[in-house]
């Protein structure tokens, strides 16, 4: 009959992450699959509970999107030994629960680094540019990994230097006080070639920092950021931007028809399903992605 | 002579004016200031200008905290209003988007206070309630989403400048001159500190605890309230998860560094909105230092230590040393 | 003057919630929700038996989920990493982290300042110095960790009564025995009703004031380390916000937050209450982020209303019986 | 306890000890020796330094300079705690235990009878029952102390110290709240500890008691020692020029003319007003110029009465007048705004808010009345704070001055003053006089006079039945939480007020007969 999944979701704490939620509610009734999500308020510990409530009202599949990549061993066994598969959504977990779970839909956030700051060595060319970033939360894995890709891909280029990093913890208030502080502590932001956020809401945040400081984002000071949500698509179009790299919200889609293939003729999926790490820039007539992204949740 | 050296606040006027000295040696154009577009710019305008929601929900909270209250729900209150206030900005004028937004502060401080005086629960559960359940509401009026809006309107009461002083500073500074206006003006400053004091002492001298309960609940929403106007206005959208969160917990310490104790009675306004403006300065000179982001906690922790032991009054350096330049000036 | 004492009341409003849950989702009538309410909330019965202490006398310890945080990130790094015998790592974080809540405990006493305060430093520099110490999350993968983590009695119809959950029991049973039956449990409460009065008649506040802060670091530590049992893991972010979850679970195990009153058995209560919130609406599974804090909300006013009116239904019995008598 | 049988050598000593709070000088170099198996009083006005010497000698409070010997070798306590181990009790003068433990609790507190670590329960609850025993108290001892009076508590404490006091007993005002009988007691187990060579230090406002009890006085006057006698050689007269420095003004002792005061207007009237479980129904007419006194036992309910007639409990069943018009008294507010005044017998919790000064707390009660929107200048403020404290002769008189730190005789004054300045029509005083000095104690009487004189009516209660006499034109007396009597004119005497409480157990004992 009709399949019950049960998805841990982290919780709200983004724009991609509400759309991400609405999404896999589309993409499950599209498919008619019963989806029971648990938000988790961020909380590991919360997400454990979950998946046990699951456990115990059995149910056909589990999705986890994990909130950090460890700890998940003995929660997983537990489903094991009740024959539930798992799935991994957006973000992988330790190499230790490999066999813990059926397969990970996920992107590789080290790789949205690399792209981002490859863009950037493509785009500045041989001139000197000191860049300034945008972290995310302190801790959080997605925020060290896009930081190591991005510092990966700027090392190979002596000319491309960074200069200021300070965490934004993903948001656009803190991503604008930050960015204003770098203004005045990079001499009034003359000094500034560009910036990298993690994500693309800090990003909005530093945009309106520059126009306030009299700065031209998008043209003085270049910007490349990550997520690939409608607002930057927006700055994108003011010409106020000039890169984003997509981080779909659409990891259920996959994941539901891994399942389906995987409860009606037992195939196993690939252990990981990645998803597309897609460059955006100013050339991609960023005004009709906006349109059509705007109704996703975001 | 008791101008110059005031009996109170004199911890916290060093503390700011330490703190200011490390930021400036941290960072030499601290203290450059410029006009820019019309308006002031420079890293001392950034302090006073982020400072200001933290000190506009201190300047409710130093009134909750006078009667041994505590109001945990202002930064998820800051986000219901932010989120009225950007889902109402392009549709409507301000005087609209403005009363909306007041009054659902007010509702929210009703509510905990109706909890508070009126059903005796204690404070910090009380209002913990509308913690949690208020960021859910405000996260179900944005659907989670970042709720932006184009009013310019509302977009000049977080990036407009008045006289050069960016707007949220005005009514910051407003709000602080109509807040000691009403508290000191009024025999409520004295009615309130009796009941922080000793609620049953004050009760039976007939004082109407419940109503002043009620008061400083009701302006403590509205204050944040305004605070959440300002954040959302300042990102020119509503950022339901985000906003204002954690704020409780700096603008509880803006007032307890601005010398009101946890346990009620004595208030001042002023040294609360000073410890706001110490948290800020402390923050703006750690963004500015340039030192890696694992370490922003640890130097806030130690300034706030620091600073409390400035304040304390077993601690005889500072304490003695005013009180002896004190005597001798006398 | 007796009446219903608040525990039984705490008592009911919890076999009165997860009969009415259970009503909505018979599952939930199972040793193995039972068993998942007591291995789930281990943590938080650990640090909240501790946080009663703190509550009682009169303070509070807004550090706890920071040291939680800093002391799985510890024992991870000092296992995996430094090559410290499991053991060794416990009692090494143990020991920090007594001294840690010892230190807290001085500053409180010594400069007079209020609690809330310097433990909000606390909260600060623990979180702070376990970003300093790593900020990725470490797995733990020595042998003992899967032994103890797996550990479980098994309960009638498949429930598992865990490793950490027995920990947790002991504590709490440990917690009671010494809030209610000790000297050291009669001055907490003495602490409580007046400092300076407990002090007049002879008891050695500032000597309370440092051992209860360190008992309740002392059991953040132990918490801490059955959360590295929970999740196999350090990790710097865990536990953010524990201690609020902590608080409300004391407040509504009906101590007061004025301190002089209240018990270990009502905080324990206070936590299945909260556990029990939770698996309800994870049950629910249809609420979105938003109503599932709403729903989180209502639910916890329906609680503390309900004992509230419950008490203060009991104290009106009490007075009429009393007017009856006389 | 041989050692210190020899009566002449000194107890405890103390030499040249100094204490100053910022710029009060509570102690000047005051000597005072206490020997072995003496009762000593101490004596001095409200603020004259007595409870100060008390905590400065028990450690609480470090000194300045001065020495303190203790069986001949110095001793220098550094708390409470201290003190105790070095053989000194002390019951200080605010009820220091602890509302929320239970009594048998409070008694051992910090020396529970141990086994293996753990509480017996059942051996302190017996050793508790039996302590309390001597003082002519069977109560619950595990219900919480806050449950009871302020005498049961007052009880307990003393009995606490009694059961510590190895060498010394300190007792700092402790029959403020206890009534004769309890009294008696008291002075029965003191006469008792004294024979076993405990030295006794009392002090009291109570001038009849200490001639009832101590064997030597010493007295203070602004921080300095005035003199040290033998009880049996000083005139009372000479004692209260010691005390005060000048002469008492002589009072009168019986009020004016009663008989005018039949005319007199009814002021307020309660009609079957009560309060199940809280008090019996009662008829009470309050008149203007009259002063009715409420007389019972402890608990025996003025207490409850005066808490009703204020509005700070709401009664439940009945008819309250004020003026001829009915009125509803649901809350202190409705109380103050009729023109009500109430003096709570538990000052530090019910009365004075420590942490504001003199002034805002003599203007908290007229500021409450006038509503938020009239608010007293600073000036009018300052006016009034000087009046009162000139008018009551509050000490130190400066009106800024935490009420907190001020003596607890002077606290009651500043009480006094709050209420005074709302200009009352019914004025409510629950022992108004409890802890108050013999001068002030004259003063505070001819206070009640010439308000009555200016049509004020005034409800008081006292344990003092001398005092409840003096000055009043009606005595109501209580038993059991019931109105049992009205005494009006010339059968106001103690003898008959004994006799109204007493009816009862008489009454009982002949029904056991
Ligand atoms: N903690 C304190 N801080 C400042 N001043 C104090 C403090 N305690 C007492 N004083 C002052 O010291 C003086 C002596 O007070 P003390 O309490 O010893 O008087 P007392 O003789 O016990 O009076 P009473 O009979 O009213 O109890 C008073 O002027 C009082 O205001
Ligand atoms: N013997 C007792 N046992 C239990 N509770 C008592 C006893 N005596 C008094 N109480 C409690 O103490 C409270 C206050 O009563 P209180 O003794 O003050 O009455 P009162 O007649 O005003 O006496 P007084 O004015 O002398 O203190 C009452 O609420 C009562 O419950
Ligand atoms: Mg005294
Ligand atoms: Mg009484």
């Amino acid at each position: 009959g009709q399949l019950t999944i049960g998805f841990s979701q982290i919780g709200s704490e983004s724009g991609w992450r509400a759309a991400e939620t609405s999404v896999s509610k589309q993409e499950a009734a599209k498919r008619q699959v019963n989806l029971k999500i648990a938000d988790a308020q961020q909380k590991q510990e919360n997400q454990i509970k979950a998946i046990r409530s699951f456990i115990a009202q059995n149910v056909d599949a589990i999705f986890l999107a994990p909130v950090v990549s460890t700890g998940w061993d003995s929660v997983l066994k537990e489903a094991k030994e009740a024959k539930i598969p798992v799935v991994l959504l957006d973000r992988d977990i330790d190499p230790s629960g490999k066999d813990l779970y059926l397969t990970a839909v996920t992107s590789d956030s080290v790789h949205e680094g690399e792209v981002a700051g490859e863009w950037l060595a493509k785009t500045v060319g041989s001139k000197a540019c000191n860049i300034v970033e945008l972290q995310g939360t302190v801790g959080a894995s997605v925020a060290a990994n896009r930081k190591k890709g991005f510092d990966t891909a700027i090392a190979k280029h002596a000319n491309l230097k960074l200069v200021r990093s300070q965490t934004g913890d993903f948001t656009r208030a803190k991503g604008k006080e930050v960015m204003e502080s770098f203004i005045k502590a990079e001499g009034g932001g003359k000094s500034i070639c560009a910036v990298y956020a993690h994500n693309d809401d800090m990003m909005v945040g530093a945009i309106q920092a520059m126009k306030e400081a009299g700065l031209k984002p998008g043209k003085e000071i270049l910007t490349v950021s990550i997520d690939a949500v409608p607002d930057i698509f927006k700055a994108m179009a003011a010409g106020e931007a000039n890169a984003t790299v997509e981080l779909t919200p659409n990891m259920a889609g996959p994941a539901l028809d891994a399942i389906a293939a995987f409860k009606d003729k037992g195939t196993v999926p690939p252990k990981w399903i990645q998803t597309e790490s897609k460059l955006y820039t100013a050339a991609d007539d960023p005004q009709k992605i906006y349109d059509s992204k705007k109704g996703l949740g975001y | 002579m008791t101008a110059l050296l005031p009996r109170r606040g004199l911890a916290q006027i060093l503390a700011l004016i330490v703190i200011l000295a490390v930021d400036r040696v941290v960072s030499p154009q601290f203290f450059d200031l410029r006009l820019q577009d019309g308006r002031l710019f420079g890293s001392l305008i950034d302090v006073l200008n982020r400072g200001t929601p933290v000190a506009l929900l201190s300047l409710g909270m130093v009134l909750v905290i006078a009667t041994r209250g505590i109001d945990l729900s202002v930064g998820a209150v800051m986000a219901i209003c932010g989120a009225i206030a950007a889902s109402l900005a392009d549709g409507h004028g301000l005087p609209v988007v403005l009363a909306a937004t007041l009054g659902a502060g007010l509702v929210c401080g009703l509510w905990n206070g109706f909890l508070v005086a009126v059903l005796g629960m204690q404070p910090i559960v009380a209002t913990l309630i509308l913690m949690v359940a208020g960021r859910g509401i405000a996260q179900l009026i944005t659907e989670g989403r970042i709720v932006t809006f184009s009013s310019p309107d509302l977009v000049w009461l977080g990036n407009g400048s008045v006289l050069g002083l960016p707007v949220p500073i005005v009514i910051a500074l407003g709000m602080l001159i109509l807040t000691g206006a009403v508290v000191r003006g009024s025999a409520l400053g004295l009615l309130i500190e009796a009941t922080g004091g000793n609620a049953r002492a004050s009760e039976l001298a007939g004082v109407g605890t419940r109503a002043m309960i009620l008061a400083v609940y009701v302006w403590c929403g509205v204050c944040a309230a305004l605070a959440g106007v300002i954040a959302a206005a300042d990102i020119m959208g509503a950022d339901a998860n985000n906003a204002g969160l954690w704020l409780e917990l700096d603008a509880i310490l803006a007032v307890v560094i601005g010398g009101t104790s946890l346990f009620g009675g004595r208030f001042s306004l002023v040294l609360a909105v000073l410890g706001a403006l110490i948290i800020q300065t402390m923050n703006t000179g750690i963004l500015l230092s340039g030192y890696p982001p694992e370490f922003n906690l640890l130097v806030k922790a130690v300034v706030v230590l620091a600073v409390l032991l400035l304040q304390s009054p077993k601690f005889s350096g500072l304490a003695g040393i005013a009180a002896r330049l004190r005597r001798t000036k006398a | 003057m007796k009446g219903l004492p608040p525990v039984l009341i705490t008592a009911i409003v919890l076999v009165a919630g997860f009969a009415a849950c259970a009503v909505q989702f018979p599952n939930i009538a199972s040793t193995r929700v039972v068993g998942n309410l007591l291995t789930d909330n281990a943590f938080l019965g650990i640090v909240a038996t501790g946080m009663t202490f703190v509550i009682i006398s009169g303070g509070i310890d807004l550090s706890v989920g920071s040291v939680i945080g800093f002391t799985t990130v510890f024992v991870a790094l000092a296992i995996e990493r430094w090559g410290v015998p499991p053991l060794v790592a416990v009692v090494a974080i143990l020991a920090l982290s007594a001294a840690f809540g010892a230190a807290m405990g001085t500053v409180i006493h010594v400069f007079d300042l209020p609690p809330f305060i310097v433990t909000l430093a606390g909260m600060f520099l623990a979180r702070g110095a376990s970003f300093l110490l790593s900020t990725e999350s470490v797995p733990i993968t020595a042998p003992i960790y899967s032994t103890v983590s797996d550990f479980a009695l098994r309960m009638p119809a498949g429930g598992r009564l865990t490793a950490i959950a027995i920990i947790m029991l002991a504590i709490v049973i440990g917690g009671a025995l010494l809030l209610h039956l000790t000297r050291f449990g009669a001055n907490v409460y003495a602490l409580g009703g007046s400092r300076t009065t407990a002090s007049l008649m002879g008891v050695a506040v500032g000597k309370m004031t440092i051992k209860i802060y360190m008992l309740s670091s002392l059991l953040a530590g132990i918490a801490g380390i059955v959360f590295s049992f929970y999740t196999s893991a350090g990790y710097s972010l865990s536990a953010v916000g524990v201690e609020l979850d902590t608080i409300a679970a004391v407040v509504i195990g009906g101590t007061l937050l004025t301190g002089g009153q209240g018990s270990v058995i009502g905080t324990f209560l206070g936590v299945l209450i909260q556990g029990l919130i939770q698996t309800y609406i994870n049950f629910d599974g249809t609420l979105s982020s938003w109503w599932t804090k709403i729903a989180t909300g209502v639910l916890l006013f329906a609680f503390i209303a309900l004992q509230q009116g419950l008490v203060v239904l009991a104290r009106r019995t009490v007075r009429k019986s009393a007017g009856a008598a006389t | 306890m041989e050692n210190n049988s020899d009566p002449a050598s000194p107890l405890l000593e103390v030499r040249g000890l100094s204490k100053s709070f910022g710029a009060v000088r509570a102690l000047q170099e005051v000597d005072f020796t206490l020997r072995a198996g003496e009762i000593h009083a101490l004596l001095g006005e409200n603020g004259a330094g007595k409870s100060t010497l008390i905590k400065v000698v028990t450690g609480v409070f470090p000194r300045d300079a001065g020495i303190v010997r203790l069986g001949g070798e110095e001793v220098a306590p550094r708390s409470a705690k201290a003190a105790l181990q070095a053989g000194i009790a002390t019951v200080y003068q605010e009820v220091n235990l602890l509302p929320n433990l239970s009594v048998a609790q409070n008694l051992f507190l910090d020396r529970q009878p141990m086994r293996f670590g753990i509480v017996r329960e059942g051996e302190m609850r017996r050793r508790a029952k039996a302590l309390l025993a001597d003082f002519g108290l069977d109560i619950d001892v595990t219900a919480p102390l806050g449950n009871y009076s302020v005498a049961i508590q007052h009880v307990t404490a003393i009995a606490r110290a009694v059961d510590l006091s190895a060498r010394v007993l300190i007792l700092d005002e402790p029959t403020a709240s206890l009534d004769r009988h309890e009294v008696e007691i008291l002075f029965g187990i003191m006469r008792e500890l004294a024979k076993r060579g405990i030295g006794i230090v009392f002090v009291s406002h109570f001038l009849d008691q200490v001639y009832e009890i101590s064997d030597r006085i010493t007295v203070l006057r602004n921080g300095r020692l005035v003199g040290e006698r033998e009880t049996a050689s000083l005139p009372r007269l000479e004692l209260i020029r010691m005390m005060l420095g000048r002469e008492l003004a002589e009072t009168t002792s019986v009020r004016a003319s009663a008989t005018e005061h039949g005319a007199r207007e009814i002021c307020a009237s309660f009609k079957g007003y009560g309060k199940a479980g809280y008090i019996a129904p009662f008829n009470l007419e309050l008149r203007h110029g009259e002063v009715v006194g409420l007389a019972g036992l402890l608990g025996s309910g003025r207490t409850e009465t005066a808490r009703l007639v204020f509005g700070a409990e709401r009664a439940d069943g009945g008819e309250a007048r004020v003026e001829g018009a009915t009125v509803r008294l649901q809350s202190p507010r409705d109380g103050v705004r009729h023109g009500f005044g109430y003096c709570p017998e538990e000052r530090k919790t019910d009365g004075i808010v420590a942490e504001l000064s003199v002034r805002e707390n003599i203007v908290l009660a007229l500021q409450a009345k006038r509503g938020l929107h009239r608010p007293l200048s600073r000036r009018e403020q300052d006016e009034i704070a000087r009046r009162y404290v000139k008018m009551l002769d509050i000490r130190p008189s400066d009106p800024e001055r935490p009420v907190g730190l001020l003596s607890g005789g002077n606290q009651q004054k500043v009480l006094l003053a709050r209420w005074l300045a709302t200009s009352p029509r019914l004025l409510v005083l629950d022992e108004p006089t409890r802890g108050i000095d013999v001068g002030a104690h004259a003063e505070i009487i001819r206070l009640i006079r010439e308000l009555c004189d200016d049509g004020l009516s005034l409800l008081v209660i006292s344990s003092e039945l001398d005092e409840i006499v003096t000055y009043s034109d009606r005595v109501v007396v209580l038993r059991d939480r019931a109105h049992v009597e009205e005494l009006a004119g010339e059968a106001i005497d103690v003898g008959n007020i004994l006799a109204a409480i007493a009816a009862d157990d008489a009454a009982m004992q002949e029904a056991g007969a």
